[in-house]
């Protein structure tokens, strides 16, 4: 795997964000800026209400930045550059599981054979054969979320954004999960960015961790993680990893501390 | 040959009735046909059915003769050029028990009309005025199309009704009834064949023609009304071959027609009482000539 | 758990009997005719202001063996459908165009509901010298009266549709008429339906109301005729025609509801 | 980011614009009158059948100056409002009941679409006999006009109360009153007042439609004068008041929306 | 803290709960049988989509079972004997987070200022001091959720069903959360049964983890945790702490092969 430090996928450049809410302005973004290198996969952590979910939509183009400018230098095409996995499942309530997959390709037009093929595919990949007719009322918490990775995965976006997508999923499933992405983004070359909630999570994961403080946000650590590929859970238990998780627990707490 | 036939429009009021059994008597036995005309006929409301003559969307309609006074004094330049009723049709029925057997009886009584507005107002005003009555002197109530219904429930005392209609249908059901008319005060225009001015004045042997029509389709339906009345129930729904109800309606109402024209002298008398009458209500605001409300060309 | 149980039996009882619904709808109609012959009994009101059911029964058979209720059932019914077709489209067109423009709904809705209250016997020769007195004013009104119930409720379905899920769909890139067919659509659609309900009965009062200022067929016409003759049996017969018209409208709408929504009872949850 | 920033303007353009919105009725009034007047001008209908603004406009002063209009319009006011009550109040209550027994809605459903479908004309003799030719049958007539859409709207918005808040109320033991007040309510408040909408606009027309067959008073009367002496500037007056009429009920509907939903602007995540 | 066993908060007999599915019927649970004495805190892990939420609902009374009894012996009264966290913050939308919170009490038609308090006091416990008047929709997906868990805290409720209660919660919250649990249920004399998926979690708050499998989900482990009170950050290193990790850890493992 060769990477270029000049290759970016994406470039964030002092990035703002503040909402009108029903007593005032409310800073949430503040003059964020970082750039990802193509392939890389790169770990978002901050204190709950700190605006990582803000950040990945205005990534996803979802919200319109109050200052700054997010840019794909030298994607290719418009379609397609990224794909997010929302904190929520948002499944469609009058579609099946299945229908819910299959609908990225069913608006990119993708030919039927397809659409069927890929779809079944995801199921398969994220352990949901069995309820491809199901309605998502009828699917656990997990279920869903589990199908909401997938219907992103489906897209085949170069640019995955993840809004702790593990975040209702149960230990071993997380865990399978997290080694499936792995997979897939060392199979599929695929840049990814992700919000989690857990630390050792970040640390497994990901090439860097971004620390975000809390409310307004700005990033207060980005921490390169000297791992090598592909990971095993033994490496959960060497110096460089207790070490990162030291400091990030570290930089979390004092970043919340100074900000309240 | 039936291309050479003239097509025009006939605007009836309301809807198809045994009361309009010259028109289809008219058709069928190719009276309007020999004058060279193929009558289509329809039903509406009588104003509308007034507006669309008065801006010459159409040519003919049956009206009543104070709606050509209304409209002409709104510049609607619509003219009577056949009076197809003798007597105005309007009367004022009360129960046997009620004891109104004259105007004057109608003091402190609550007498139902549909609104006030139209031919029921118009007559009944007439007919009370010219007794000497106001309206401080009896109560009027609105009550819609359902005069026979109010009448028999004891809702009102009295109720203002077509002589050829509402009378009919309360004998018909054992009702005895005690019945005023306003011909009998006062001589006012009762229906007419109504065109416009322009068509009067730029298609006058057309006009002529129906209106001709119109005197003999009078006669032959008075001449014989048991088949007046087989022929209407082609035109007429609902209408049983021995219908005694509505045979009854039929001849009520050749009563009422007038079948020889009168010299223009006394029609202005007629139009000039509906006039004042008009105007004492205040339906109207300014006098206008009645001379030319209507026409006497087409009288023989 | 006694409660629970018993509620479970209660419920059971429930689906039993709205299974056997075929079994309803003659009951209650039993309990209305009963209701009807009772307050002519204790009315006594003379029969050509309220007749029995048997008379207006008797009514109903000659009508419909002398070919006349069909042919005015008919003419009716075709104004109905036509003026339910265009109403609804219109309807449905022009609420999707307006809650992608509030400031034309700020413009134009003032229009829209004022010309819902303009009676047409108001504007009838205007109807008349445009449309002509024929089939096209009734379908017109019919249309009108169908249209704005409708276009209420597709303004406010798609004002619902979650703003989370639309936020899904722009993720995924889809175009206008993508998230109209995919997103748009199926969320307003309950909301939708509701309206058609309300439009589809209130159309048949559309069409009659046409009927009964000026026409030469139809139900509204036939309830002139009987008006006209005091032939009240006659009058009902037309009205139970126009009655049992609206509520199959009704129920036809509540089997599309059913059909179209059968996720709903699943949809509860997310 | 070009096309963010750009649609940004735009959204600030139309947020001034919706800002003064006191400004956009008067402008599409004028867009209306204009419009109205090349009609008379291009159709050269005569003015009994199509008066000219201007004609009208001097028939209201006129019949404003006499205190005529005013007293005709407060008749009908008072008939709307008293029937959009009762309707209203009738409706909700009669909603809830059924929403809470589908088996007593599949029963009564048929009879209240029909009762929607009944011309008053037809049985405006049974009215008249029952009710009176006066105040009260005026209003029974508009509450019945009112009454359909907002059942119909008070059932779907109750049905779509989510099912998941519908648990989380049983799981806080609150009572059936409670539940409605808390969740019921305010979850079906959006549907319900897109019913009253529709409502509140028909109120005008089912006031009228008993007026225009027989009264002695209110708008619908007027008209009837308007017709009866060809007056047809008076019956543009009176016309152009119904609507002004409809069009501020609806628009109090629109304010009340406003403001009991202030919330629904952030409703859209949850 | 005295505890006797005898002393039951929670009888849970052959519970069994199938549900009607769009194809056919679908057993969740499978004749489950437990009893949480009172005052203990019991936790429940298994796999996605195997029936912990349908448990929990069912103990709540929200479903009824297909078989079985849930009883509380000894329950003074019928309010408040449970109250129930659900997996997703299900807040009512047109309420600010101060009157969600306070939903409970209107319900229990607690005094104004009784309500005032209490409320002003669970937003503190849970950190959303100046949101008070936010909407739900204007909060992050774990400030919601941390409403939801203020929202059940008020009504003082007997037993604590708490549906994976921090799955949103960032890894700090998370923690902090879990102490004050353990501290309102110290205090407060409370019995907990709450649904994790994370086995650590489960280790470190409970004195019972139960282990269920995949649907439909019986009852394969009830494993008492033999850590004593007040539990500390270390103990999260004990022998006994790793060794309840590993035996869970497999059971989880071995109940999804079996199933699947
Ligand atoms: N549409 C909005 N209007 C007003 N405020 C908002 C809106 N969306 C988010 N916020 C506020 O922005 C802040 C950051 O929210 P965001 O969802 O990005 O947090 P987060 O870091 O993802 O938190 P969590 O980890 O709990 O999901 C919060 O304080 C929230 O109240
Ligand atoms: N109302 C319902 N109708 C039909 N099936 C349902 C319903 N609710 C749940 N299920 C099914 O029951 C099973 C268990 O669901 P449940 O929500 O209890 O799982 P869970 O253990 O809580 O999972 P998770 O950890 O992912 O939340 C799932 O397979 C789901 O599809
Ligand atoms: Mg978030
Ligand atoms: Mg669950």
């Amino acid at each position: 795997m060769t990477r270029s430090s000049n290759d970016l996928a994406l470039r964030v450049s002092s990035l703002e964000v503040s909402f009108v809410d029903s007593d005032g302005s409310l800073g949430v973004l503040d003059k964020i800026s970082f750039s990802v290198e193509r392939n890389a996969f790169v770990c978002i952590v901050g204190p709950s209400g700190g605006g990582k979910s803000t950040l990945l939509r205005a990534v996803a183009g979802l919200i319109q930045p109050t200052g700054g400018t997010v840019e794909f230098p030298g994607a290719e095409e418009e379609k397609s550059r990224t794909g997010l996995v929302f904190q929520k499942p948002n499944l469609l309530p009058w579609r099946t599981l299945q229908e819910n997959i299959s609908l990225p390709l069913e608006i990119a037009r993708r030919p039927e054979a397809e659409i069927a093929a890929f779809t079944q595919e995801m199921i398969r990949l994220v352990g949901l054969e069995g309820f491809e007719k199901s309605y998502p009322h009828e699917l656990s918490g997990g279920m869903a979320q589990r199908a909401a990775i997938a219907r992103c995965l489906v897209q085949d976006p170069e640019i995955l954004l993840l809004d702790e997508p593990f975040g209702q999923l149960d230990a071993l499933t997380r865990d399978r999960m997290g080694d499936e992405l792995l997979r897939i983004w060392n199979e599929r070359r695929k840049t990814v960015l992700m919000v989690t909630h857990s630390i050792a999570e970040a640390i497994f994961l990901a090439d860097r961790v971004l620390v975000l403080t809390s409310r307004p946000a700005h990033l207060t650590m980005d921490l390169p993680i000297r791992l090598s590929r592909p990971r095993t859970d033994a490496m959960r238990y060497l110096p460089e990893f207790t070490e990162a998780s030291r400091l990030l627990r570290e930089q979390l707490k004092s970043s919340i501390a100074a900000s309240s | 040959p039936e291309s050479t036939l003239e097509k025009v429009t006939l605007n009836l009021t309301y809807i198809p009735n045994v009361q309009f059994a010259p028109f289809y008597v008219a058709i069928e036995e190719g009276i309007f046909a020999n004058h060279g005309l193929d009558v289509n006929l329809a039903y509406g409301n009588e104003a509308d059915m007034v507006a669309l003559v008065g801006s010459d969307h159409q040519q003919f309609m049956i009206a009543s003769g104070e709606q050509v006074l209304l409209s002409r004094a709104q510049g609607l330049p619509v003219i009577s050029v056949r009076e197809w009723y003798q007597h105005y049709p309007i009367g004022v029925a009360s129960l046997k028990s009620s004891h109104i057997l004259e105007p004057a009886d109608l003091r402190g009584k609550s007498i139902g009309l549909p609104g006030l507005f139209g031919a029921s107002y118009i007559g009944f005003e007439a007919l009370a005025g010219h007794a000497g009555l106001s309206d401080d002197d009896y109560e009027l109530r609105s009550i819609g199309f359902t005069q026979v219904e109010a009448l028999v429930t004891g809702q009102v005392d009295a109720v203002v009704v077509y002589l050829a209609n509402e009378p009919v249908q309360l004998r018909a059901r054992g009702y005895e009834i005690n019945l005023l008319s306003v011909a009998d005060s006062l001589s006012l225009v009762g229906n007419c064949l109504v065109t416009n001015e322009k068509s009067l004045s730029e298609r006058t042997d057309l006009v002529r023609r129906m209106a001709v029509a119109l005197d003999e389709a009078l006669a032959a339906t008075a001449a014989d009304p048991d088949k007046a009345f087989e022929i209407s129930r082609k035109y007429v729904e609902n209408l049983e071959a021995d219908d005694p109800i509505q045979k009854q309606v039929l001849l009520e109402s050749i009563k009422l027609w007038r079948f020889e024209p009168e010299p223009a002298q006394s029609a202005v008398e007629r139009w000039e009482n509906m006039q004042g009458i008009l105007l004492d209500l205040g339906l109207m605001a300014v006098r206008i000539d009645v001379r030319e409300a209507f026409s006497d060309a087409f009288v023989e | 758990m006694k409660a629970r149980s018993l509620s479970a039996v209660r419920n059971l009882l429930l689906q039993r009997i709205s299974k056997n619904r075929l079994l309803l709808l003659p009951l209650s109609l039993l309990v209305f005719l009963l209701l009807w012959q009772i307050l002519v009994l204790a009315l006594k009101l003379p029969s050509f202001i309220l007749p029995s059911p048997a008379e207006v029964g008797k009514k109903f058979l000659d009508v419909l063996a002398s070919g006349m209720l069909w042919r005015h059932f008919s003419a009716t019914l075709k104004e109905i459908l036509l003026g339910l077709i265009f109403g609804v489209s219109a309807a449905a067109l022009l609420g999707y165009g307006l809650s992608k423009s509030p400031i034309a709904e700020r413009m134009l809705s003032p229009f829209l509901v004022g010309s819902q209250s303009i009676p047409m016997a108001a504007v009838a020769p205007l109807l008349v010298i445009w449309f002509g007195p024929g089939l096209l004013s009734k379908v017109l009104i019919c249309s009108l009266t169908v249209f704005f119930p409708v276009l209420v409720n597709t303004l406010v379905g798609l004002r619902d549709v979650p703003q989370d899920l639309r936020e899904v769909m722009r993720s995924l890139r889809s175009s206008p008429a993508q998230t109209l067919r995919y997103l748009e659509i199926p969320a307003a659609l309950p909301v939708f339906l509701g309206g058609l309900r309300v439009g589809a009965s209130l159309s048949v009062i559309g069409a009659i109301v046409g009927e009964l200022v000026a026409s030469d067929q139809g139900l509204g016409f036939l309830i002139n005729v009987g008006r006209g003759q005091y032939d009240t049996a006659l009058v009902f017969v037309a009205v139970i025609c126009l009655v049992v018209l609206a509520a199959s409208l009704y129920g036809f709408v509540l089997l599309l509801e059913k059909k179209l929504l059968s996720w709903q009872t699943w949809r509860k949850e997310n």
